[in-house]
């Protein structure tokens, strides 16, 4: 259980270089609008990672990202779309229709209940949700796919409560190999707070086996042990911390800046082509060197400087968002 | 004091209205993007003041300043109770017995209420692959009764869904026990010409009312599985004070008004 | 789901009578040497109630009272005694010698598993914990007693995962007629906030039918709604409010007062023995009208002085405690 | 530098010294009440300077400044890590596997190093009830490796616990698996009189050191099993350094220093 203070804080590519071999099982943060670790999906989308096995409940762009760039193999989810900026994602919908990936439908509470099961140590956990859907019916990964590492053996079970008599579904656990997430704050050692609502990174993070978080700000060791109940993960559960002021764009990240109405319509609207998602890809990903970079070609400080969150609301009350 | 009812509404107004109508006060109320928010905001703003909305995404009871887009939008946290995260939400509230009302879409409703936001064609090997079921699923489980809105195509009330990722009262009054389902139900069906509700007995959907400027059987023409329409009456107008309400204070940036649903 | 505001503030006079039946599956909040609801406590003695069904984790004096003073019939727990003030609850000692009292042992995990379960709104939930002790063989409850309302139908039922193969027990879940808890701050709709450490609470009241909290504080509706993050339980859980300043004493209530060892330590050695545990009853729960005036007798403000928690550290750092 | 053992010291001290080597710098440790206290504060300041110490209560890796007399005291807030409440501590870092090293003690413990912690007795005609459970069984159930911590007394150990409140090697060495208890199982039990650790082979208990001014052969005498001794030799005593950090900074207010241990 090694924990060296130095070790932990590095840079996204040194991150992704060393945890995130081809084949892994990722479960990426954040939720809807808010705090997705889109510098990491970036970096991730750079290095060529292949084969990912995406766990999640509902993600947005950067699965979308992820899936159009070609380094997903096979996905768990509840949804993929970003709401009211795009109804479905597009290179999911495409790669879904086009069976270019594998994939498993549960609900968001299924997937948030796996997920939590997997954070609990527990193989499995019962509930009602799902009951009477075809989520119960319609599997999607195959024989042969349901023998590899970090597949469920079965989708689900159905069960006669030993003690009630009612009937409830039990969903198998997931254990990611790595999660990763997008936090306000971290201390160098690793101790994590999150502003707002913590969506189900909490469990994602306590689910998995190493747990990378990227950051708007790192901060000394002491900042936040003042108040250690508002602290939501323990240090010595995360192995590497990067810091990304803005990392979660084009989301929110509650309390720092808003999400990018702009850019999340532009996406939907290139993705659903396949030149038009290429040039995106060139543009923002492959043809540029840093976050940094990336940040100017967003629209660099004016950008920002309209996302950035009002204090007390935590987001832009002005930013034109249709 | 006299209802005024409003001249001019648009079809997402109407629809707003209808959907704030649904909710009671003092009802927790499980919200979800788009018209939903509109007429939880709405209802909180006009008939039930004390009504609680709760986003899956972990903000309870919050006191929206500026209509969201997501139910993850750091709008949702403004003044809330609690803002915890999707596992409490979903066990502690809606599995746990607490949502009174929860608000449902998706790409095809059937007869029986059940809801399609997966896919058209076989599941292996969609046609059309929608986003999936997000909270669909478990707000149309667990929630006491649902209230669902949709575009009123033909294409999109098929007799049965191609797959059932929300299911309603799945094939009759007894689908849903069989199923295992603790409690809950569809009520009601708010569609861009009317309102269905689901037939005591049957519990299939039949229509109850349709909006100005519609005809019964222009609903049921549109309607891809048999409708009945013979205790179908116009549906109530928005009074102005809805409008005004509606207009400047629940969603005056235009954020989905102006836009069409779905 | 009629929610009034004025309704819910109210004396623990009234909160007794109106949530506590007797009979009432009770779960009471706290846990080892801080927040457990003794003016509460307190109350329901004085009010004589009967046949209570507790639930709980590791209780101390809460209990042990409660069950000296003859209001239990019926016990699932997984500890009973104050560590390092006292190694067993004195009266449950003898209630369980004598036969006066139903118990059923389980683990702290296994309590707060079974606990979080109700919570959650499932009917039981699988766990490793507790394989192989004699926690899984040995029954507490009658087969008549297994038929009652809010009893488990079951102890547990051992079963092999149907994922992995591996061993599990499957837990009933809890879900009490009325949790009490201690909290420091609550605003007068029911939005509570606890300091430092939540041990069960929260699953406690979100497991329960009712829910009654005392605190240190009530305030208005805004001073907590700032940071919705940091509070615990919705508003619309609670059903009760009553404001009993060191309401937990002789326990500790973080960044408000420290535990009291001296009334500890007097607790343990009075409660060993029938006649003098019952003038400790007469003295500090019958012969007293309100909180304030047990207060009065446990030393007024002199004693209270000495227990007040350090602004920083959250407890009395100069507290005699020998 | 070479080791200066201390001249005097008390029973408490010796064993709050030989919990404390038990504990390996970087381990995560989950600390109950007492000497296991005594013994994770004295490794935090000596050997192990980086090991965790979680509370059941909530409270992860704090920096104590003042001996807990409870896991559930304030003073385990202090400059926590996290802080948060039983069913955490317990899922998602007991069960989900990171605890290295737990401490437990109880009223008899066997041959095994099974502990009682329940009664004396049938269970449900108790001659003596004790507190039960608590966190023990968990901890024993689930902590990677565990340490006990006992009076040495002919009646607390006996060949076979009343009842098996936390499970040590059960029957032997494929007890645990059998069970179905996913790693785990005790290390060594440090008495008032040596140390005992388990054989590699059979999971019985055998006396590995005797504390200064007791022999193997006393130790055999206040032992209810069958006690092997051929491998016993004298325990390390504590050092200088050791008892003043003890006697300094764990516990200068004497909680537990001068108290007896149960």
């Amino acid at each position: 259980m090694e924990t060296h203070l130095e070790d932990k804080v590095m840079s996204l590519s040194e991150a992704v270089k060393k945890f995130i071999p081809d084949g892994a099982q990722v479960s990426l943060g954040g939720f809807t609008a808010q705090r997705h670790p889109m510098a990491f999906v970036h970096e991730m989308i750079r290095q060529k990672k292949k084969d990912l096995h995406l766990v999640g409940h509902s993600p947005g762009g950067d699965w979308d990202m992820l899936i159009g760039a070609g380094c997903v193999k096979r996905v768990e989810l509840a949804y993929e779309a970003d709401e009211a900026f795009g109804r479905i994602g597009p290179r999911f919908r495409l790669a879904v229709q086009r069976g270019e990936i594998e994939w498993e439908d549960y609900s968001n509470f299924g997937m948030v209940q796996r997920i939590a099961a997997g954070a609990m140590g527990i193989p499995f956990i019962p509930t009602y949700t799902m009951l009477g859907s075809d989520m119960l019916k319609k599997e999607g990964f195959s024989a042969e796919t349901r023998k590899l590492r970090k597949v469920p053996s079965k989708k689900l079970v159905l069960m006669d409560c030993p003690f009630t008599g009612s009937k409830v579904a039990l969903l198998p656990s997931v254990q990611p190999d790595v999660t990763v997430i997008h936090a306000q704050v971290v201390d160098a050692q690793g101790t994590v707070r999150i502003y707002g609502q913590n969506f189900g990174d909490d469990q994602q993070a306590k689910a998995a086996d190493k747990v990378i978080v990227t950051c708007e700000e790192v901060v000394q060791l002491e900042e936040l042990r003042d108040y250690p109940e508002h602290n939501c993960i323990p240090f010595f559960r995360v192995n590497a911390i990067v810091k990304v002021p803005y990392g979660a764009h084009p989301y929110a990240c509650y309390r720092y800046y808003d999400y990018d109405p702009e850019f999340l319509h532009m996406y939907h609207d290139k993705a659903r082509d396949d030149a038009s998602f290429k040039v995106l890809l060139d543009e923002y990903v492959y043809g540029v060197k840093s976050w940094g970079e990336y940040l100017e070609k967003i629209g660099g400080d004016e950008k920002l400087k309209k996302l950035k969150a009002d204090k007390l609301l935590g987001y832009a009350p002005k930013l034109k968002r249709r | 004091m006299e209802k005024k009812y409003a001249k001019n509404f648009s079809l997402m107004e109407l629809m707003a209205v209808a959907a704030a109508r649904e909710i009671r006060d003092h009802e927790i109320v499980f919200a979800g993007t788009g018209l939903p928010m509109l007429g939880s905001m709405l209802a909180q703003n006009t008939h039930a003041q004390n009504c609680v909305i709760v986003f899956e995404a972990g903000a309870v009871d919050c006191k929206l300043a500026h209509l969201p887009m997501s139910v993850g939008d750091p709008r949702t946290m403004r003044m809330a109770s609690t803002a915890t995260g999707l596992f409490d939400v979903f066990s502690t509230v809606l599995q746990r017995g607490w949502i009174d009302v929860g608000f449902l879409s998706g790409a095809q409703i059937d007869a029986y209420g059940n809801i399609n936001a997966t896919c058209i064609g076989d599941y292996k090997k969609p046609k059309v692959r929608f986003p999936g079921s997000g909270g669909s699923g478990d707000i149309a489980c667990l929630s006491k009764r649902t209230i669902i809105i949709a575009v009123h195509e033909k294409r999109r009330f098929p007799e049965r869904c191609d797959y059932i990722t929300s299911p309603g009262w799945i094939d009759g009054p007894d689908g849903r026990n069989k199923a295992g389902l603790p409690w809950g139900g569809p009520e009601a069906i708010i569609t861009t010409m009317g309102v269905l509700k689901f037939d005591e007995k049957t519990k299939r959907a039949y229509l109850a009312s349709y909006h100005p400027g519609v005809t019964a059987e222009q609903v049921k023409e549109n309607t891809g599985f048999d409708l009945d329409i013979s205790r179908a009456e116009e549906t109530e107008p928005p009074t102005e004070a809805e409008i005004k309400i509606l207009r400047e204070k629940v969603d005056p940036e235009l954020i989905f008004l102006k836009k069409g649903e779905d």
